[in-house]
């Protein structure tokens, strides 16, 4: 994508985010087809979809390196695509299929690619925290420098694990970052009906540095996420950040008629007023890095790009039946 | 069997669904202690909307929204059951009664014994079970094995809605916590359930089809593969029983082996994993019983020995199917 | 026991300390006959002496009703004996016999009574955190104004579902408060090593009042204990407990060898200078409201009781093996 | 067989707490990425002692004293072994796995499976079972049944000094989740261990004493007693032969269908409760496998279903004897 006039801005700082403009415009794109292969009935069971929150991923992702590990959610598809995962891959396996990142066993809540440091999605809630956290300790142990990354939505705050590794976590001053979604439901519950007291204290009571950002101004998320993501790397210790955003569709692609938990005005207002890829983008050609018309070919360009994905998925073949029996042990 | 009785009153359907929440508004007008908890009980009704309508009769103080603590709101809800309450807490999906073993192990099913017989701790957990919904391996298993092997609980797997309503009524009524654990995939079958106020007692097997041939002992949802298996299996002239524990724990030792004396062939289905799962003991208490009158070894089937893929083609090669039982059977009959 | 001079307090107060006084020493005699039990190799298994710790018990349980629940630990005889129970059935069910609070079916670890509103200790770290909660929903649920107490060690701090339940207890607004009785070691690690953060934040942070005091005077304990018990009452919430104290002995009667994680300057300085009896004693005397021949009394009256009920379980016959099958359900 | 080969080479006896000890030590040498977690396994060597002078040697950096906080270092356990560390987690008694339950059973065993066999984690769970320590019932079960119901993990019952140390060195360079159980009541007991690098592979039964008339099948501690129950039956002329499946997943079902083949009866003796627990599995595989060639139906022997009672008395009938199994035996041979 060319930029117009001549940006004050230095170059590195405009590709970035022009990167980060892309990647949240492919996020939404993909889960756009997500929702579609759903009413088409073309996919087996139900996703979570990430529109509304793509600022989060992709602020955070980008502050990573590709070596650096992530543990994502059961609404992980964003998280995966801002690692670098390719949509392809990931579409083969939400319809099950053997081309997919998981050779389609594992399905819309388990992508998982080491080639990107993607530890795995999981569909238990809070049930990636240990993996994450022990990323974090071969890290330290092996000094690879790396970092690890638990998403985790605020649901998440009710298992109790969660408090035993950030415990762990600062006690061996682990590299690890909780990245807490707010997106104000568990399923089609309100979270104040469910979380008492203060958030953030609940990570400092363990000793960890922690934060809250607003989840849908990118630059944002991106800023404390390198803060955040360069003091574990220095060794001085996990950090956990609360990101504020939303939903957008239902709890999964089946969640149609939402009025009991939350209303229509709620939604358009987070909608109109707080979309992230629109404001971003608005930003964006205020600062004349890009023009209305190079950021709409961004869209065009990876609507197209996610359909040719989905067709490639539609049409690859399922695994062989007796391929259910292998990797159950390495 | 009180089942035919009350029947012959009554023969209005019901869903599996549906006989669960009214046996819980029965026994919620029956008794103020009876209260609800679990993630998403309330305005939601559950994901499975089981629940629906509870909310609306009995108000928020008896029908509680909870975070996503499994351990917390069931540990919490063993001290309520002690002291004066009788909770049905709620686990969404069978997969994360993990997080409940050390509540329901640990604490529920050892306060009686430990205090000598002076704590009782009256409550129900109820979850499910279930595979072939597409929801991989973390959202399919089916692991009331586990609580089958645990001294002071006990365990219900009802087959359809008419035990459901029973079963469940009789679970609440216990003075001992109870596992109730429903297939997702049969809450939209429909069956007859009367609306009078019955019970179904727990520890007795029920005979859901008799036959000569062979006895096919099935719970929860592989009660209907075995049905379906005894249709197909009749048409070439094989006459199959079908027998339904209903309570894994306590279990109906003697119906179970009596069938298979007659028939002197069985087969144990249960959709939980087959290797040291409840197909195990079941084949086991069969062999022992029926020993000198079985033609043939008791033949087991259950989940396959893998987590449960997402892919459908795999999912559907992991459980027991009608077709499957049917072959196997007529192997089991020599023809 | 008759009071020397007129004391200025009034007597309801100076009934209190009296009986405070004699509740620390009954247990600390009792202990010391459970280690003579052990040493003489007559009873079986183990057992976790509260020595050192009595302040913290006596101070809480004074400030409950009879009718009041408590749940307690592994080093539970101390909490059982406040609450109300009676050590000629605690020494028999500590030996197994039939005669035992719970028919020597529980044990040192499972002290029960309903008669006293003792839930149960619990062998399980953390294990009765939930029971305790419950207890305080049903008291909230039945209206029957009652208070729920969880003793628990510090090592309960890493259990996740303490977490959980505080959580719960905050949003139910239920009256029970979270006794933590900080002896600085779990087992044989100091604290320090296991515990990141600050252990009141971790209370706080999910919005139950906290506050911590000092574990070796009982009029501390009581005073604050009555504050949080009244407030829990009057249907203002959980609260949280941290009381500061020592175990003199060691994590069980066979744990004899203690310097590789503990100093016996350390263990000396705590006996010396801070142990919760004699203080308190020395309290009483210069109050006037006790004399030293009078206390050296309470502490002869109660190794005669002691020793008598020791007598009495060793007497008692153990239950039939018939029994084994009885009480698995109810 | 390894045994005897290496045997021959050395008699060097060591007891089972210190084979453990030594396999951990030659692995931590081995391997850098070896490290042990777990709660007093530092300066104590855990309440046992079984890990004493590890820290010594190899430092807080690779033996790490944790919080009580089983499922969240289980759990860091897991994320390490995925990252290229081979952790070995230490809980204490094996009554506290119920706080492991999803780490284990959702995270660990289902990793490779779920991502398509793109990440491993190798590690191990050391943890405890056995009664009859005066510890009661939540210190007390032997709950490993639980475990072999798992796909995508593999369960070790070590019975000597010698299956300890080469099982436990196997363990920890599978690359598998694996869980080892110890039972508390073997620490003492000594055996022959050569000091040289073995293994002993997993899924290989190990006859520990051959015989003609009867099959004891025996894991972990009952492995003791069941050598002793074919002492007394060999005073009376019943010649029984002991089986060891050493591994209950991988299960070698050939070593133990073929034992009960020839000698026609079978008892299986495991610790853990019997209904719906291991001695349910082995003895329907061997009901089957052996069918027509058994002369009676195969015995089972588990604890009984009962939380384990603190009372002396009472504790030592939960749980099989050398004389209760030499009286089943002997029935059993109809004398
Ligand atoms: C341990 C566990 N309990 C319950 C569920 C069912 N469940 C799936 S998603 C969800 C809500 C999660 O809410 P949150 O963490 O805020 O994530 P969000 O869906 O809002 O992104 C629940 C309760 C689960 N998957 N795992
Ligand atoms: C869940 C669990 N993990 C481990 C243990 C073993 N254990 C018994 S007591 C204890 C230490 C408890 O320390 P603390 O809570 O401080 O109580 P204290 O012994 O100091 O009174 C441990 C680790 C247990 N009983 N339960
Ligand atoms: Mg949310
Ligand atoms: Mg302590």
């Amino acid at each position: 994508m060319t930029t117009v006039t001549q940006p004050k801005e230095a170059p590195e700082k405009v590709e970035l985010w022009l990167r980060m403009y892309r990647q949240m415009v492919a996020i939404r794109q993909f889960e756009a087809q997500v929702n579609e292969l759903y009413t088409r009935a073309l996919m087996p069971g139900l996703a979570h979809l990430y529109i509304g929150e793509e600022a989060v991923a992709v602020g955070v992702c980008e502050a990573l390196e590709r070596t650096d590990y992530i543990t994502s959610t059961h609404r992980g598809h964003g998280h995966c695509l801002a690692k670098g995962a390719s949509a392809d891959q990931m579409f083969a396996e939400l319809l099950g299929k053997k081309a997919g990142y998981c050779k389609g066993k594992g399905g819309s809540m388990h992508i998982a690619d080491p080639a990107t440091g993607n530890l795995g999605a999981n569909a238990i809630v809070c049930g990636s925290a240990g993996i994450a956290t022990g990323a974090a300790f071969s890290a330290r142990h092996l000094r690879n420098g790396r970092v690890a990354v638990c998403f985790i939505g605020e649901g998440a705050l009710g298992q109790g694990v969660l408090y035993e590794v950030m415990n762990l976590a600062q006690l061996f001053k682990l590299p690890v970052i909780y990245v807490c979604e707010n997106n104000l439901y568990t399923e089609y519950t309100h979270y104040s009906e469910t979380t008492a007291g203060d958030i953030l204290t609940r990570a400092t009571a363990f000793g960890l540095e922690a934060a809250s950002v607003d989840g849908q101004d990118v630059r944002a998320v991106h800023d404390i996420a390198e803060r955040m993501v360069d003091r574990a790397r220095r060794g001085n210790g996990p950090a956990f950040l609360l990101c504020n955003t939303y939903r957008y569709h239902g709890h999964h692609v089946g969640d149609i008629n939402r009025e009991y938990y939350r209303s229509k005005q709620e939604e358009q207002l987070w909608k109109t007023e707080r979309d992230p890829i629109a404001n971003f983008g608005k930003w964006l050609v205020e600062q004349s890095v890009a023009d209305p018309a190079s950021l709409a070919q961004v869209q065009s360009e990876l609507e197209l790009e996610m359909k040719a994905a989905v067709d490639f998925a539609i049409a690859a073949p399922y695994p062989g039946v007796d391929e259910v029996a292998e990797d159950v042990y390495a | 069997m009180p089942e035919n009785s009350v029947r012959a009153q009554d023969d209005r359907e019901l869903t599996f669904g549906q006989a669960i929440r009214e046996a819980l508004a029965e026994e919620m007008r029956r008794d103020a202690t009876v209260c609800i908890m679990g993630e998403d009980v309330a305005e939601a009704g559950t994901p499975f909307k089981v629940l629906s309508g509870l909310l609306e009769e009995f108000g928020k103080e008896r029908v509680l929204d909870t975070p996503i603590s499994e351990a917390g709101f069931t540990g919490l809800a063993v001290g309520a059951a002690m002291t004066g309450m009788r909770p049905v807490v709620d686990i969404m999906f069978g997969d994360f009664i993990t997080l409940t073993m050390d509540q329901m192990v640990n604490q529920a099913a050892k306060v009686h014994y430990m205090s000598g017989g002076k704590w009782r701790v009256p409550m129900v957990m109820r979850t499910t079970m279930g595979a072939t919904r597409r929801s991989a391996a973390q959202h399919s298993q089916s692991l009331h094995a586990w609580y089958c092997h645990v001294p002071g609980l006990k365990v219900i797997l009802p087959s359809t809605p008419y035990d459901a309503k029973g079963l469940l009524k009789a679970a609440i009524r216990d003075e001992n916590p109870v596992v109730f654990f429903e297939d997702k995939m049969m809450y939209k079958l429909k069956g007859p359930v009367p609306s009078s106020d019955y019970t179904v007692p727990l520890g007795v097997a029920d005979i859901k089809r008799v036959g000569e041939d062979i006895t096919l002992v099935a719970t929860s949802s592989m009660v209907q593969v075995a049905l379906g298996a005894a249709t197909l299996l009749e048409e070439i002239g094989i006459s199959a029983e079908v027998v339904d524990p209903r309570t894994m724990w306590p279990l109906d030792e003697k119906t179970l082996i009596e069938s298979a004396k007659k028939t002197s062939r069985a087969i144990v289905l249960d959709e939980g994993y087959e290797r040291y799962g409840v197909t195990a003991e079941l084949a086991s208490v069969i062999a022992t019983g029926a020993f000198y009158d079985l033609d043939a070894p008791v033949k087991r089937m259950g989940a396959m020995h893998v987590p449960i893929p997402f892919s459908p083609p795999l999912e559907d090669v992991t459980v027991p199917t009608e077709q499957a039982v049917f072959e196997a059977a007529r192997a089991l009959c020599g023809r």
